[in-house]
């Protein structure tokens, strides 16, 4: 009998909290958006599985000796696993369009005001009581805007781990809702005419110009933003063993087994950190609304931007790609075409939108950069 | 604790354990069956798996791929 | 000659001690199992051969800052390489049988009882002086019983880390050996006639209800024993991974690289637990005399508790599929399956064995669990 | 730190934020122009991965395979 | 106008150091090797990379917590990155070649005297102000002539963790410098009628010869020369993995994936050695001139040590496999077979090369642990 | 230690150093020499690698595939 009792005393259902039961479904309803829906399945299946484990009570998963608590320190508190994620991301993307086109990083530098109008709004939502963002916070909140998961993970655990749950899950379900939250606004901000501009051919672009563009972009870095060199290093490294084409086996391996392996504990790990004490909290609820702003300032100062720069240019800009400029690579740039083809069917955006889009992931890495040198030193 | 009493609690870990397995898994055959009630019968004639469009981080690669295919052949189209 | 006299003084020669000679010979005679016999070659070889680096003189290879040291206490003193080994195994784990035909859980439970029956025998061993089995020595010894891998070494690793080297090798050795142990148990407790028993053609399972399927397990674990929940929990992680559809790619890495490099660690892990002064014990003859019991009594009442499942049951249940029970994925199954074409050629029972062979797998994670929360607490 | 103190910072930090951003992207519009004079067109109409010699420890491999090929057929054709 | 002062004190502009500089162009001059020139990209291409990392002033690389540091610390301060690729090396290794002409192995051992040459030049350059090389210095210095990246990465680590950047530097780039070293040494040391030399089939070897050969060699490691059985222990690991034949799919994940991911890894933390205050000393133009020496005599004296064997063997033997006794496996043999060809355009020595290439691995592993033995006691 | 004696020291290793090596590796000739007696020989015509079948783990992807087939197969022949 003693031993039932002490069965008892340990199951689930003697000692759960109530929060624990509301995270728990939290994270089934992460799982119903990856799984049924197809929302950013590949993070927010493990981030949903991670919250459920994480809120089991009485099993310890994220006490210090538990998994969870391995996971999480092992690889978010020390960095390494969104570094490898974006090295791994480096090694997927081709810089060639922007390459040919360089006036598209314009459109992802002004995607950026999308995070750093969102850090203003963050330090205003101060004013409504509940809300005590430091300028800490602020920053990691607004680089939901930047639209980049890896990015967004590694702000926010400089920053602001205790909200690190909280910011993935936001960026991870913005960057999935993007094929909603875009359009509108890019129409609302475009002429029909406009939508149906067509963009000249782009220039072929030579393997010399695409090995050298990430150590150009490496070492500018280095010259006037050293605080940015983790991420964007590691992103360049990614990107060298790509284009370099003499260490195939270790681009390959950096694009497939070993970006899976930490995608699968990195997501594990962020699922962890969505305990009831941080999630359930009036702060979350404004870190979605400050999200969703982010998202739409970013597509819509991309917009803007892209018809300032079409007054300007010789050949014609598209103001759609403009919206591509905030990144979440590939879903932007797609987003792009889809509604460039709404306007004329015979008019294929895609490969002019991913000069901007992946321009948006290199300015959303300079702008978590700044904010770490000005917020973070 | 002497073999004796070693043993009287290794009969009552025994029952208990067989006991909590059998009640456990007993509940998972009515939730199995709970499953067929409201989640079976909707097996597809097509093999499922395929269709469904990987996201995510895969794009990247599926776009990327699109992206340098297409470069290509404009390239080579140039000419 | 001073630089002589200190090689050989370093030598293996000058340095061995009878007990290191005794564990290289039984590292080599696992070896020898593993690739001459394929016993369990996955891990045994690699078992194997961690046992022979563990046992060279001098070498230091379990000594702080050794490498064999650095793996055993990343690997399994977290308990983090057989859970990852737990969920590669439930991505590579088909339950669509078992949700066809649930009443073969039922045949999993009853397998079960080679693990208590075990515990209560590893007591009595007591009686015999030179046995001095504590509580948790016997249960980290009966989950033998459970003719699975990653179960018994988390399980050993937590309750008599002493015993792990030999829990393991018995444990996988006697998996290995389960065409040899069972059909004479199979045989002995069944009639031509019930082992001519067909069954029936199962139904057809839908996907989402193999993707529900680990989601309820995971479920009923977390409500029940939250102590069975890293087991199981990481089980269905990988099971959902391999049923969502969306994460393919996860799933694919955590069923072959990653659970490829955890086993290679695991294993020299495992083997750097043979050590002389823990193997060459009275002890190590007990732990493999229990094992051999274990699995026989296991196999015995998944047979008979299919034949009086089969008494209550409106279609016919073959006896033989009990034994496959105790899991030994898919060695029992494929026994079962055996047995039967013997007495029916045409007969197969596969599929049909494929149910209760899954069923024991939760069994033990289950029967583990009631372990950890009563006797590790 | 009050809110209209913070407020103000916060501003500071999208102007400078803003500014920097474009400074940096800007100098990188001029890099890539540079590259492309200095690098640029030398697209080549053949694919250019392909031939591409790896070396270093993938020769291990192509010459343990070579190695096998070679001794393999060797140990044929000797009987 | 405080942000501003503060982004720009960060800057690397502002804190750069003549050093620091220097380094990067070093870097980036590996970068040059790897990807335009082809020298040993696996490795030169994430050593170049992260020198470069590792020197940008203000952005805490090397710094603890840094990505560099722990990637140092976890991986080659415990030893178990080089000892992984040694196991992944051994995994791709087939050692049929020498099972079948063992008096190859005499090469292999002769060729070791680039190492223990090297020693003595090492101290002898004491005699010059500017150098003080102690034994450990020399020995891990020495170990350049080994020819074999992981070896000398391991004892350096052992040995003279200050010189591990450049002594790895030394042995990948000599490694790559193969084809120009050894061709002059070669015809040098040899006549044309030895050139030309046909060398006889070598006999098929079984199954269990391949089999038997890792464990035979381990055996006699542990019996006379325990020190070195981390290095040898592993490769032999990889090796039987690969002959076993029954763990296919560990042996190819140890010679693809796990390598890959500890080759970009090692390669990181070994460039993040390279720092201006280790590398840029005269200690480092010794140890480039010393690795130039160790190739040359290592070279020579295979040359010379097949022209003895040849004397007294039955079959004939042509003095240019001898070269290939030191290791820089296949590179060494590859080269070896074409200055025959040039001899002689209907024969073919790479077969015959590859046994004393294999056992040139066999020979530093095996000088490894002579100098661990006695240096690092 | 001044150079002198250092460099005594070197040259004792060197002398040890390439006796030990070569006492090694021609013990290793010797071992190889006997492999050849007790295991040569037996080198089957057809290739060895492939027949092996690999068992343990990888039975489970074996048996989940043929399980899925099976099952894939029923499914569709009910209809
Ligand atoms: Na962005
Ligand atoms: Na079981
Ligand atoms: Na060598």
């Amino acid at each position: 009998m003693e031993g039932l009792m002490k069965l008892w005393s340990d199951t689930g259902l003697a000692n759960f909290v109530p929060g624990q039961v509301v995270m728990m479904i939290v994270g089934a309803l992460l799982l119903y958006l990856a799984i049924a829906r197809g929302y950013e399945p590949l993070l927010l299946l493990p981030i949903g599985f991670g919250a459920i484990l994480a809120n089991i009570p009485a099993a310890g998963f994220t006490d210090e000796g538990g998994l969870l608590w391995y996971v999480y320190h092992v690889g978010i508190e020390t960095g390494v696993f969104p570094l490898l994620i974006f090295m791994g991301v480096g090694a997927m993307t081709d810089f060639g369009a922007l390459i040919a086109n360089p006036k598209m990083l314009f459109l992802g530098a002004a995607a950026q005001f999308g995070i750093f109008a969102t850090l203003f709004g963050a330090i205003t939502l101060n004013f409504i009581p509940g809300f005590e963002f430091s300028l800490a916070d602020a920053s990691a909140i607004a680089i939901i805007g930047g639209a980049d998961g890896p990015t967004a993970i590694f702000l926010a655990s400089r920053l602001a781990p205790d909200l690190l749950g909280a910011i993935a899950v936001a960026a991870y379900s913005y960057m999935a809702l993007v094929p909603i939250i875009q359009p509108p606004i890019m129409k609302a901000l475009t002429s029909q005419k406009e939508r149906e501009i067509v963009m000249e051919q782009l220039r072929p672009v030579s393997k010399k110009e695409k090995v050298l563009f990430p150590l150009a972009v490496l070492f500018m870095t280095i010259l006037f933003l050293p605080a940015a060199t983790p991420l964007v290093g590691m992103f360049c490294l990614g990107n060298l063993m790509k284009e370099a084409g003499v260490v195939d086996r270790l681009s390959n391996t950096a694009q497939n087994e070993l970006i899976n392996i930490v995608t699968i504990f990195l997501g594990l790990a962020v699922g962890s950190k969505l305990s009831a004490d941080k999630f359930l909290t009036v702060e979350t609820l404004g870190i979605l609304l400050l999200g969703a702003v982010a998202f739409s300032i970013g597509t819509a100062s991309g917009v803007m931007m892209a018809k300032i720069l079409g007054k300007f240019s010789k050949t014609p800009i598209n103001p759609l790609v403009g919206a591509a400029g905030v990144s979440a690579v590939p879903m932007a740039a797609r987003v792009a075409n889809k509604v460039g083809l709404e306007a004329n069917p015979h008019n294929f955006l895609l490969m002019h939108a991913m000069g901007p889009n992946v321009a948006g992931v290199l300015g959303s890495a300079v702008a978590a950069g700044i904010l770490l040198a000005i917020v973070g030193g | 604790m002497d073999i004796t009493q070693a043993l009287s609690t290794a009969a009552n870990i025994m029952l208990l354990g067989m006991v909590c397995v059998f009640t456990f898994l007993s509940i998972l055959v009515v939730a199995i069956k709970l499953l067929e009630r409201f989640a079976g019968g909707e097996v597809e004639a097509i093999p499922q798996r395929k269709p469904a469009p990987q996201q995510g981080i895969d794009n990247n690669i599926v776009a990327a791929i699109s992206g340098a295919v297409h470069q290509y052949r404009q390239s080579n189209s140039n000419k």
